[in-house]
């Protein structure tokens, strides 16, 4: 029995290739795995909304939804629904350009980040040499989204929310960067499928115990800053800017923004599985062979899922507890506290990789 | 010497009589001089209230002022300015700082203009508003003052009465803002000013460098309204001022209507009222602190102090058969009386509230990101507090002791023992903690009073037909968000001739533009929450 | 479709018996009589069904029954069972208003501007007496006593305060009139001649 | 900043992150609170001080005790209620004022019930029935007696 997606997709191949030319064959999968990378999108945008209001509702001892479906796991469908048939206003005094791109940048910047991750065993679909950085890089474009949106959308309340969006961003830019930075003098390698396999004994984690923990939780902190949700939310900042950079979207604009924060969280949660807790690589426990021959038999995916789900939990957690920060202790936080002891972690992480203290 | 000596040889050309309070009554030419003597010699530095007042000939101005020794012993100082037509008045602002803002009362409501205020732009009221609606001859033709679908531009221009060296009046104007500042509209429709308050903020990148708020967004006349009803009539009105006061509010004007009359209140009857008030003040204070969490982003802290509150609101459905405005209390007792479980669900919901309590101040007042927000921002110093009068929790935040339940007992409050909450920090901290520790007082007064309700009537009879004697008449309360007044001034019919409501909020809206100068947007929302002004209640 | 076939998600809903049947009747019976066809049905059952189901309420609050409205986003009443939590504070992003309040005069133009701003489909929700009528303050010279002076109102919600429980069956009232709207142009533009219509009626009596 | 308060700040910060952690997982394990409206209707229990809507009981020969006598009209703070009366010849030959409609505007009402204090015989009551919203505003104007309905007749 092999429940491994990779099987399906061998097959699919094979499939294809008896009954096509090459280029017919490699043309087709090239146009579904665009298509199921959209569709995994927006299917796991709606699950992610659907998640964080139900987990934010048992935070609030509250039900949360409950009408649409059971559970009400069809709410968000029907949120999709009405946003794609809602109006968008035409608003005049807006730079129309900028301000009707706006929203396409911040998807897409998430969309290319997606594609990146590898979700299973076999299952990437850009396997880049650099991907780390790569993925740095790709998913630090949505920040443009949002300063075109605030500056475009000729409104104050914007405007300081796109600000603070940039201030934030370059800061905690440099932690997610330090901190990925320990576990790839680690492993020595930036190529993401490269970096899976060498954790298939034992995650990085565990492999570089103290730098590596320091370098995960940084990453997480830095990580939930980036995608711009509480208690870093000051780019929306509800109660002070009413909606932040996104104030004068409507309808399935404002819909691309708010996937795409979901999205992040997503992408954020995936990179820290893939970097920091062995990707899709099943729990295994150098000495307990029968418990990691256990182990083994639960699906890549679904290992992957799980790593991810546990963080976005964690995330929710976060988010559903604290105030929000104001910007000078925003900025206070990353530069007095997180920059210095990622700085240091690295090395820490330097020497040990020297003196090959790690696992 | 006794006081009323005092004045008199200070002030030889005042009368001076002893209604409900001690009463000096003055010539137009002559108010400088009594308020600077009441205010530089005698030491009365608060001006609880400014009333405007329109006696049929004269227009004229009440102000009631007490020293803040002793708060709660009030002296009024009345004065009158003949001219109907261009009624003027010189300014004590300069004196009492809250003065500024309720003479842009005076003027929006009685048209009388005050020298020397530099801000004499209507309050409430749109400045093209025709006619002074508190004036006895104001025409409510509504094709007047039409409704009118199109916005106005704010503007930025204040005229103000200057007083010349020869004696002469000249009207400048000057501008707020220049246009050179990036100035941001926080409200009328904006989720942190608490209802429709109106903030124009000035800013410099984050920082605010000015502050200038309007008023009026929900102003609807109840002082207006008061005068054509009965007073029995009246009350409803009252618990729709700071609705969630709704039960001191009505306290207030019960007790005012029931001194004029000398009507003997039973025992029981006062404690079911302490009670209710501390109930409501739990639940009001609990609703700050939720909604202040939610403005500062911590949306499940919110929800908690919500879910704490619905306990309350469950015994007021009970009681009193209404969840927010209850109706409860009438002129001569309560509506009804207490249900026979309330004692029960009270007493049940002592213990929880306070171990909810220490939850709370787990999850958000030892928290790191709102310890840092709150501490050391939004200074009020305690002169601020008492120039402005900000009474209620923000005050004594800022060390000004004003607990109207101290200083002028009323209810079973002279039977309990409680500590007046006093904090000398006078920041957002020290508002907001000072909030909470009220709940837990509250929670002691109403443990003490729980068990000991006297039986007896819950309503003494009163005529049908309510006529208070003339006279002026003034009650107090403390009510959440500091010491409400109602006076009443009454002819003898059926009807009052004048009601004011002391706002309670007013005073907390007038120190935002100093208190929250060089701190940033998010300091203002803080601030706002720890201010805690109920925007009805201000507009009225 | 007839009014009975307007079912609500949700255990509980299809034994209320609701308000107010013949507004619905009267809106269906004109719908067919301006020669809509009603039975566009499918896709238009779906849409409303993704429409009332989604229904996100503006922050938007001048006194006494925003804090109802508050209490009914609390944990007590939760009215995120019916995916109505996510209150916007842009008008933009929204999709009903509830009038929770006194609306004065100086306040109108700014509740006018509001409406404006929101992006259609959007709905009113008149909550409470003032809104309704001038509630308590009726005769003041400074409250308007119909917020349908301003904007063209959905649903009436009657209470001063109306207690949470009512808003809910408000807005479930709300969510059973958006199961008969049409998305299809034509039909839209039949649609607001219809309410202008059955509003005028109501200004007669 | 010295170094040490520097450190120092580290672990303040993180336990009293740590505790606020602690209380919203401890809440995210307890049972939600939610009463769930209108799942619970038929369980649903009002207070019977609640005000809703002002009713006029009938029994069960349709009769209400209302004199027509106006009080509630006169007591009424903002005209919520408007009491029609109309003469009738009674038995005895004298005319006698009955009433006509009793016209309640549910939509303008303040639930302040002084109507119902102050009405001599008891011929008004506020019920529980909160379920009110509608679609026209008239139909917020309800005729509190119903059709047909007459005084009840004294007990002798």
């Amino acid at each position: 029995m092999n429940l491994e997606l990779r099987t399906l997709m061998q097959l699919i191949d094979e499939g294809l290739r008896a009954n096509l030319p090459k280029f017919w064959a490699v043309a087709i999968e090239c146009l579904s795995v665009g298509l199921a990378l959209l569709a995994g999108y927006a299917v796991l945008a709606m699950l992610l909304i659907y998640v964080e209001r139900k987990v934010c509702a048992w935070f609030q001892v509250r039900i949360g939804p409950n009408r649409v479906g059971p559970f009400g796991i069809f709410q968000t469908v029907a949120d999709t629904l009405k946003m794609l048939l809602k109006e968008v206003i035409p608003i005049n005094h807006v730079d129309r350009f900028l301000f009707y791109t706006a929203p396409f940048v911040v998807i897409a910047a998430s969309m290319l980040t997606f594609a990146a991750l590898p979700f299973a065993k076999g299952i990437q679909a850009i396997d880049f040499n650099i991907g780390v950085f790569y993925i740095m890089a790709i998913s630090s474009i949505s920040i443009l989204g949002i300063l075109l949106a605030g500056w475009s959308s000729n409104n104050k309340f914007s405007m300081i929310g796109a600000m603070r969006s940039g201030a934030q961003m370059i800061s905690y830019e440099l932690s997610v960067g330090l901190s990925l930075l320990a576990i790839v003098m680690l492993s020595g390698t930036m190529q993401l499928s490269t970096l899976v396999e060498q954790q298939a004994d034992l995650w990085f984690i565990f492999q570089g115990h103290v730098p590596a923990f320091i370098a995960f939780v940084i990453y997480l902190i830095a990580g939930h800053a980036e995608t711009n949700r509480g208690p870093f939310d000051l780019p929306e900042a509800e109660s002070e800017l009413t909606a932040g950079f996104h104030t004068e979207y409507s309808g399935i604009h404002f819909g691309f923004f708010y996937l795409a924060e979901y999205l992040n969280m997503f992408i954020i949660a995936g990179i820290a599985a893939t970097v920091f807790l062995g990707g899709w690589q099943p729990l295994h426990i150098p000495g307990l062979d029968g418990f990691n021959y256990v182990m083994d038999f639960i699906p890549s995916f679904i290992w992957f899922l799980a790593k991810v789900f546990f963080l976005i939990f964690l995330s929710l957690w976060v988010r559903w507890t604290f105030p929000r920060l104001r910007i000078d202790q925003l900025l206070h936080l990353e530069w007095k506290y997180l920059m210095p002891l990622s700085l240091l972690n690295i090395l820490i992480m330097a020497v040990l990789v020297v003196m090959g203290w790690h696992f | 010497m006794d006081l009323q000596e005092k004045i008199a040889s200070l002030l030889p050309s005042a009368t001076i009589e002893q209604a409900q309070y001690l009463t000096i009554s003055v010539a137009k030419n002559d108010l400088r001089k009594a308020a600077e003597t009441l205010r530089h010699q005698l030491g009365f530095d608060i001006l609880w209230s400014l009333t405007g007042m329109d006696w049929g000939t004269a227009l004229g101005v009440v102000y009631h002022l007490a020293s803040s020794a002793k708060p709660g012993e009030i002296v009024v100082l009345k004065t009158q300015a003949e001219d109907r037509e261009n009624p003027m008045l010189h300014t004590v602002c300069d004196l009492w700082a809250t003065a500024e803002l309720n003479e842009r009362e005076v003027y929006a409501m009685f048209g009388i203009r005050f020298i020397n205020n530099p801000d004499m732009r209507k309050l409430l009221l749109n400045e093209n508003w025709v006619g002074f609606p508190l004036r006895k001859d104001y025409n409510a033709d509504p094709e007047l003052n039409p409704l009118n679908l199109h916005s106005d531009e704010v503007s930025d221009l204040r005229p103000k009465l200057v007083e010349q060296a020869d004696g002469t009046v000249k009207e400048e104007w000057d501008e707020i803002f220049t246009n050179k500042e990036y100035i941001v509209n926080i409200g009328p429709q904006h989720p942190a000013t608490h209802g429709v308050l109106h903030f124009r903020v000035s800013l410099d990148g984050e920082a605010i460098k000015k502050v200038d708020p309007h008023l009026g967004y929900i102003h609807r006349g109840i002082e207006r309204m008061c005068e054509s009803l009965t007073y029995p009539q009246m009350l409803h009105l009252t618990d729709r001022l700071d609705y969630l006061s709704a039960h001191m509010n009505r306290h207030a004007i019960c007790m005012c209507v029931e001194n004029a009359l000398q009507l003997e209140i039973p025992e029981r009857v006062k404690y079911i009222r302490t009670l209710m008030d501390e109930l409501t003040r739990i639940a009001s204070h609990l609703l700050a602190w939720s909604c202040m969490c939610m403005d500062m982003g911590g949306l499940t802290a919110f929800i908690y102090g919500m879910r704490d509150r619905e306990k309350i609101l469950s015994i007021f459905d009970d009681t009193c058969g209404g969840r927010l405005i209850t109706n409860y209390n009438i002129i001569g007792g309560v509506m009804a009386d207490i249900k026979p479980g309330f004692q029960k669900q009270v007493k049940e919901f002592i213990p929880y509230m306070r171990k909810m309590l220490k939850e709370h101040n787990a999850i958000y007042t030892g928290n790191v990101i709102a310890k840092n927000r709150m501490t050391g921002i939004g200074h009020m110093s305690r002169e601020l507090s008492i120039n402005q009068v900000v009474s209620g929790p923000s005050g004594r935040a800022s060390g000004f002791s004003s607990d109207m339940r101290k200083h002028r007992p009323y209810g079973a409050y002279d039977k309990v023992k409680f500590n007046e909450i006093m904090r000398t920090e006078g920041d957002t901290f020290a508002r907001y903690s000072a909030r909470l520790e009220e709940i837990s007082a509250s929670l002691d007064i109403i443990e003490q009073l729980i068990d000991n309700i006297p039986e007896g009537q819950s309503l003494v009879k009163t005529k049908a037909v309510i006529r208070l004697p003339e006279g002026e008449y003034m009650e107090w309360v403390e009510a959440a968000r500091g010491a409400f007044g109602v006076y009443i001034c009454s002819k003898g019919e059926k009807t009052p001739y004048r009601v004011k409501f002391r706002s309670t909020g007013m005073p907390l809206v007038a120190v935002v533009d100093e208190i929250s100068r060089d701190e940033k947007i998010a300091d203002l929302i803080a601030i706002g929450g720890s201010l805690d002004y109920v925007v009805p209640d201000i507009d009225r | 479709m007839e009014v009975k076939d307007i079912t609500l998600q949700g255990k509980g809903t299809k034994d209320i018996e609701f308000k107010d049947n013949e507004y619905l009747e009267q809106y269906l019976q004109e719908l067919r009589a301006n020669g809509v066809n009603i039975f566009v049905e499918k896709l238009d059952m779906l849409i409303n069904w993704g429409r009332g189901n989604s229904v996100w309420p503006l922050t938007f609050a001048t006194s006494c029954c925003g804090i109802e409205f508050m209490s009914v986003g609390a944990a007590r009443y939760d009215f995120a069972r019916f995916g109505f939590e996510v209150t916007r504070s842009s008008p933009r992003q929204a999709d009903v208003i509830v009038v929770a309040g006194t609306i004065v005069y100086k306040m109108a133009p700014v509740l006018k501007r509001l409406y404006d701003q929101m992006a259609d489909p959007k709905y009113v929700v008149a909550m409470g007496s003032c809104a309704i009528s001038g509630g308590p303050f009726v005769k003041s010279y400074h409250v308007v006593n119909n917020v349908c002076d301003i904007i063209p109102v959905d649903v009436y919600v009657p209470g001063c305060p109306p207690r949470p429980e009512a808003l809910l069956y408000g807005l479930m009232q709300l969510q059973r009139k958006m199961k008969v709207e049409n998305f299809l142009p034509d039909a839209q533009k039949a649609q607001k001649k219809i309410r202008k219509k059955l509003k005028e009626v109501e200004v007669k009596q | 900043m010295t170094f040490s308060s520097y450190i120092k700040s580290w672990g303040v910060g993180i336990k009293s992150l740590a505790t606020g952690m602690s209380i919203s997982m401890m809440n995210f394990w307890r049972k939600p609170v939610t009463e769930c409206y209108p799942e619970n209707r038929h369980t649903l229990q009002m207070s019977d001080r609640f005000r809703a809507v002002l009713t006029m009981p009938h029994n069960a020969n349709n009769e209400h005790k209302c004199t027509a006598c106006g009080i509630c009209q006169l007591s009424c703070p903002n005209d919520t209620i408007q009491v029609i009366s109309k003469t009738e010849a009674a038995e005895d030959g004298k005319t006698k004022k009955v009433l006509d409609r009793h016209v309640y505007k549910l939509g303008q009402c303040t639930f302040c019930n002084l109507c119902v204090m102050t009405c001599p015989s008891g011929a008004i009551v506020f019920s529980q029935d909160f379920e009110q919203s509608v679609y026209t505003r008239s139909k917020l104007t309800l005729q509190l007696n119903q059709p047909g309905s007459v005084l009840e007749k004294k007990q002798a």
